[in-house]
């Protein structure tokens, strides 16, 4: 059974549904309780399951996620919820130096089963310090699982098994996704790691895209079908462990690609990508250049007509796979 | 202990009443446009903390700095801010402060010390400490007013920041605007201690409260503190208790606190103070209702400014990332 | 205020008096191996420190918790550890707590309660505070000890993790190795005040300061602040002032302090100290001599255990990565 | 004039000659006063410095990067020692939310000249909290420049370069070149960044390597010019700005590309060179998959034979330079 529900609907339900399932699982975040979280995700979840499970923490992040690993260490599923992506920056070092690391170091005494959600990208007028995509940072950090569900169904799937896993994972969630609707399935489901899926199936181009930048994929192959140009486009859906076989299948069967992503295009996944696919099988497949559409390099600005030109939109992507398809 | 020794006059008191009206109307504008739906982003307003800027600024000569947080227009304004490059700014012009990159919360005016508004919780009191060893270093006679909201107290940057100027002994104030509030979480929330400046304590520094709606008060304490800073007596930390009168930010439900708490305070409003002691000194009322008229027609003005200014052209942006 | 009742038997007291000569015999041989360019890495003594580690972990039951340190040896060993799988972890051996894999720095074992050393100055401390908490959720009646330097008292981790154990009022004690330095600096030259303790009350905690070289000082204030945790009084925070006797790693020229000062300090051995006592007891010297060559003995197997052992395959390192 | 010393006293000379030609330079880090730092870089320096300049921290790496960044805006120009590379987890917050962003987000109004250097790298011992390279998280940063010196003459020049910088530099040293000599000239000359070197010219195999990997990528050319395979090494010097074209002219010139660094795979630097070749000019005279040697995709561990097996070394880059010649 499935209904229509929004992205932000099915986090929190895959969240409820943990809790339901598990005493282990509890979140912690910054006014995740009477106030809901800053984008509304955890809205009255501690009427129902009290201020302990939801639990309300003081501005400080670092501690935060270093209390999220202490108790993970003792058996319990904390969710901490950064009430935007940016302040992670805060927390990288008890999530790289000692969540990713705990399980290996100690030679597998000890295992972090930590969500980190991230309420990540721009278009919201936030600019430069609320509205960054950092996700490249995390898949570069051996120890971590990265996930960015596109959709509500992969946002809820996702989380379930990101919650049920035993390593800490490091969720994206678009912002200007969580009022995005679509069909969820009711019961608690988790969708495996690692298993991208084709959205839409084409034979001219590949286009990978991430979180967001799959719904303007996908906006954008329609308009270039119309010119007679058919796209393929691949949701990897996590980027560690990255289902590398399909994006290379997809590459060998259409020859060419185009990455697309929000953050920023140097040393972005895009390139990862870009270094699996022209490190692999599907090199000698190519017939074009691999062209990433991704943020300019800079900070987010402020203004709407600023945030626009530097956020990839939907005519970026169009002009990319046009000039892939037509450049050699 | 160094204390403020003149009282302020009456003219340093109608100036100041000006600077707290043009805080007010300009947070009131911004209100409406943000609920008129008229700004992009979001915002948090100053609204009922007037004295706070506006007495630690009265202070603070010109050439001092402050670092400003996410609640900022009134800082910016205290320390004698442009209302058009602000509401240029908010607009998203050209003519903003920041031409259109920062919007709200990143509003700086290095022209006249502000070294930023700051999106990140904590982060202005490093940056404060750092200006404050720059001077040193350069023995220059500048001090730094570094405003922080009472959430920001629990961050690692606030910790390290104000143990370093302790350890360093630098020029530098921490002006701890305790409006009982972090978003939902109330101070007693969030701290194990009944008043703030428990803290100072920590790191072998003097911490002073005050109140914070009480003009008078905030400058007395905010003068002990900067004549200690400029005397080469080390950091201060000043907790003025105050109120934020609005939501924590464009949207906020407010299911934290009670309207009969927001009522409360309203009737301890900062700027109301500031008349009655203007009015018993024998000031009257049409000149206070005319300098009040006076503010909100500035705000008018600069909003009016704003709308008709220019975009800014998205080709200036690569080249714009680094100096 | 809870208060330790009972005074340590004699048999306690000489199984500490063991343990404490098992951490010293440990960490001797481990600086002989360095010495010798026998151990890979680096290495953070205990010599001088013992009765700190022996001391807290003769008050925590066996279900207990405890948090260490990058200078973790005395801990684990103080917790019940392995010398021999301490040893091979030195030695990069497959029958190491780690598998090789972590060495000096990063001996964790999770059956005794040591969630761990740390590499990173501060992070234990939010990790025994998250252990805290879910014992707390789980209704458990373990408590946790984070152990930590003088040095990590200015991370903003350490501030974090305090304020959020005393918010939420957990079973957890911050145990604060004061050994007057942390690596070339004076805790002066880190601090502005005189005692760290003086931290404990910005977060609204108890702090008591002991003679960390006097094991029946140790024992008394961790058995106030353990019997305080575990009967639901929130953290406390123990300051226990001790001395590094060896250089802060293995290649330190300690140019930062005096011949004389460690010499000084070594008069103040917290073994023989506490052999004193014993003695006073009326314990034989060969009796107390037994044990230590005992220990000494230990620590040989472990290492001749550790030396013979087989290296680890680098083959199964991708597969470890993820549980 | 120039003479041989080591890559440590070059950067040491580095910084003093800053400092007696400028006197808003100053150095803070952990213990880098009487004992000299962790690697005994700033030996000395206090001695001719003082106290002041020579700033000696408490343990606030966090704290710390955030006061050079306000000691910046006032026109001084800080240079921090994180005591190892590590440690800038804790400091991430106050480099990617303040110093990378506060030129481009306040307008133009102030800048933030602050260094940063970060000893990385493996080959210690140290283990996974002490042997980290992180270069990757900073080359997504905008607003941030990054410099990866692999000489003696190198670093010193890089160094003078960023110290004269307006903008935050990340400087990677790799501590096991600390002791490597080589030829330094005795005036204070900054080298421009974005200018990468050819090592070592070649015909066959283009070998893109960064720091301590330039001289493993020498090594192997050396081995493999013996099996008649002709190896360009190129090393980019710095990588914000990156020399993208002479990388895109060498491996024009030779068709064939293996990138080399000692940071993990997944989401290193490696795949951003792979992008910006396999996404431009040189795409189509690439006659092999582009092969990256990396660190294998797990934490350092200690012990020295687990540490080799993960840390690339001489052969790993020799079987791939072959193995990318060969193959097609
Ligand atoms: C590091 C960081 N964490 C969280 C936030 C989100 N946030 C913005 S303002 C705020 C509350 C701040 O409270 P306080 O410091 O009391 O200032 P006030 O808003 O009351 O003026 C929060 C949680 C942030 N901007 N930065
Ligand atoms: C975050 C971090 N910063 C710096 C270091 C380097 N470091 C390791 S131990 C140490 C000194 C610690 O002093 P203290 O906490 O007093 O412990 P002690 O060594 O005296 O036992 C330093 C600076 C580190 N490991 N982690
Ligand atoms: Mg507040
Ligand atoms: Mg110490």
């Amino acid at each position: 059974m499935s209904r229509e529900i929004t992205y932000a609907e099915a986090v929190r339900e895959a969240m409820a549904q943990a809790m339901d399932a598990d005493d282990r699982v509890f979140l912690m975040g910054e006014d995740i309780g009477v106030y809901g979280g800053a984008f509304g995700v955890t809205n009255g979840m501690i009427d129902r399951f009290g201020p302990s499970r939801i639990r309300d923490t003081p501005i400080s992040e670092n501690g935060t996620v270093g209390v999220g690993v202490g108790a993970a260490l003792l058996g319990m599923r904390p969710v901490i919820e950064m009430q935007f992506s940016d302040f992670v920056a805060n927390a990288m070092d008890p999530l790289v130096n000692q969540a990713a690391k705990i399980h290996f170091m100690f030679g597998g005494q000890l295992c972090v089963p930590l969500v980190v959600r991230l309420p990540a990208g721009g278009g919201t007028g936030a600019a430069a310090q609320h509205s960054q995509s950092q996700e490249a940072w995390f898949v570069h950090v051996p120890g971590l699982k990265v996930a960015m569900p596109a959709t509500p169904a992969d946002a809820k799937g996702l989380l379930l098994a990101a919650i049920a896993d035993d390593n800490p994972v490091v969720f994206v969630e678009h912002k200007l996704l969580y009022r995005v609707r679509g069909d969820v399935p009711e019961a608690a489901e988790p969708l495996p790691f690692g298993q991208g899926v084709v959205r839409r199936q084409g034979r001219d181009v590949t286009v990978v895209a991430t979180s967001l930048m799959v719904h303007k994929a996908l906006e954008a192959a329609e308009r270039l079908q119309e010119q007679g140009t058919s796209v393929e486009v691949f949701d990897p859906r996590t980027l560690v462990p990255l289902d590398a076989a399909g994006i290379t299948a997809s590459v060998m069967k259409t020859g060419r690609l185009v990455v697309v992503h929000e953050a920023v295009e140097r040393g972005g996944f895009g390139a990862e990508i870009a270094a699996v696919v022209s490190g692999g099988e599907a090199f000698s497949y190519l017939q074009a250049p691999i062209r990433r559409v991704a943020a300019r390099n800079t900070p987010i600005p402020y203004s709407p007509g600023l945030e626009a030109a530097v956020i990839p939109s939907v005519d970026d992507i169009v002009a990319a796979v046009a000039a892939t398809v037509s450049g050699g | 202990m160094v204390q403020m020794s003149v009282a302020p006059t009456q003219a340093q008191l109608i100036e100041i009443f000006s600077t707290m009206n043009r805080i007010r109307a300009f947070d009131e504008k911004v209100d409406e446009l943000f609920a008129a739906g008229k700004v992009y982003g979001t915002t948090h307003l100053y609204v009922g903390e007037e004295a706070v800027a506006a007495g630690v600024c009265a202070i603070l000569e010109p050439a001092d700095y402050i670092t400003s947080t996410h609640r900022g227009h009134g800082h910016n304004i205290a320390k004698g801010g442009d209302l058009k490059r602000m509401a240029a700014e908010l607009l998203g012009k050209e003519a903003g402060y920041c031409h259109g990159r920062g919007g709200s919360m990143h509003i700086a005016d290095a022209a006249i010390g502000n070294l930023g508004a700051n999106g990140i919780v904590g982060d202005g009191m490093p940056i404060a400490v750092g200006a404050a060893l720059a001077l040193s270093m350069q023995r220059r006679p500048q001090v730094v007013a570094a405003f922080a909201g009472d959430g920001s107290l629990n961050e690692g940057a606030f910790h390290e920041a104000v143990n370093l100027a302790a350890v360093w002994h630098l020029p530098v104030v921490f002006v701890i605007e305790n409006n009982q509030y972090a978003m939902s979480t109330a101070v007693s929330r969030a701290y194990a201690i009944p008043e703030l400046i428990e803290r100072a304590r920590a790191y072998g520094i003097p911490g002073i409260r005050c109140d914070g709606n009480d003009l008078l008060n905030v400058m007395e304490t905010a003068g002990e503190a900067v004549a200690r800073a400029r005397a080469g007596g080390g950091p201060t930390m000043v907790e003025a208790v105050t109120y934020r009168w609005k939501g924590h930010s464009k949207s906020d439900a407010q299911r934290y606190r009670t309207r009969d708490e927001v009522a409360e305070w309203k009737k301890r409003d900062p700027v109301a103070a500031l008349a009655r002691i203007l009015t018993a000194q024998g000031v009257a009322q049409d000149t206070l209702d005319a300098l009040a008229a006076a503010a909100r027609q500035d705000v008018e003005d600069a909003f009016a400014y704003a709308e008709s200014a220019p975009l800014p052209d998205p080709a200036a942006l690569e080249g714009a990332v680094y100096a």
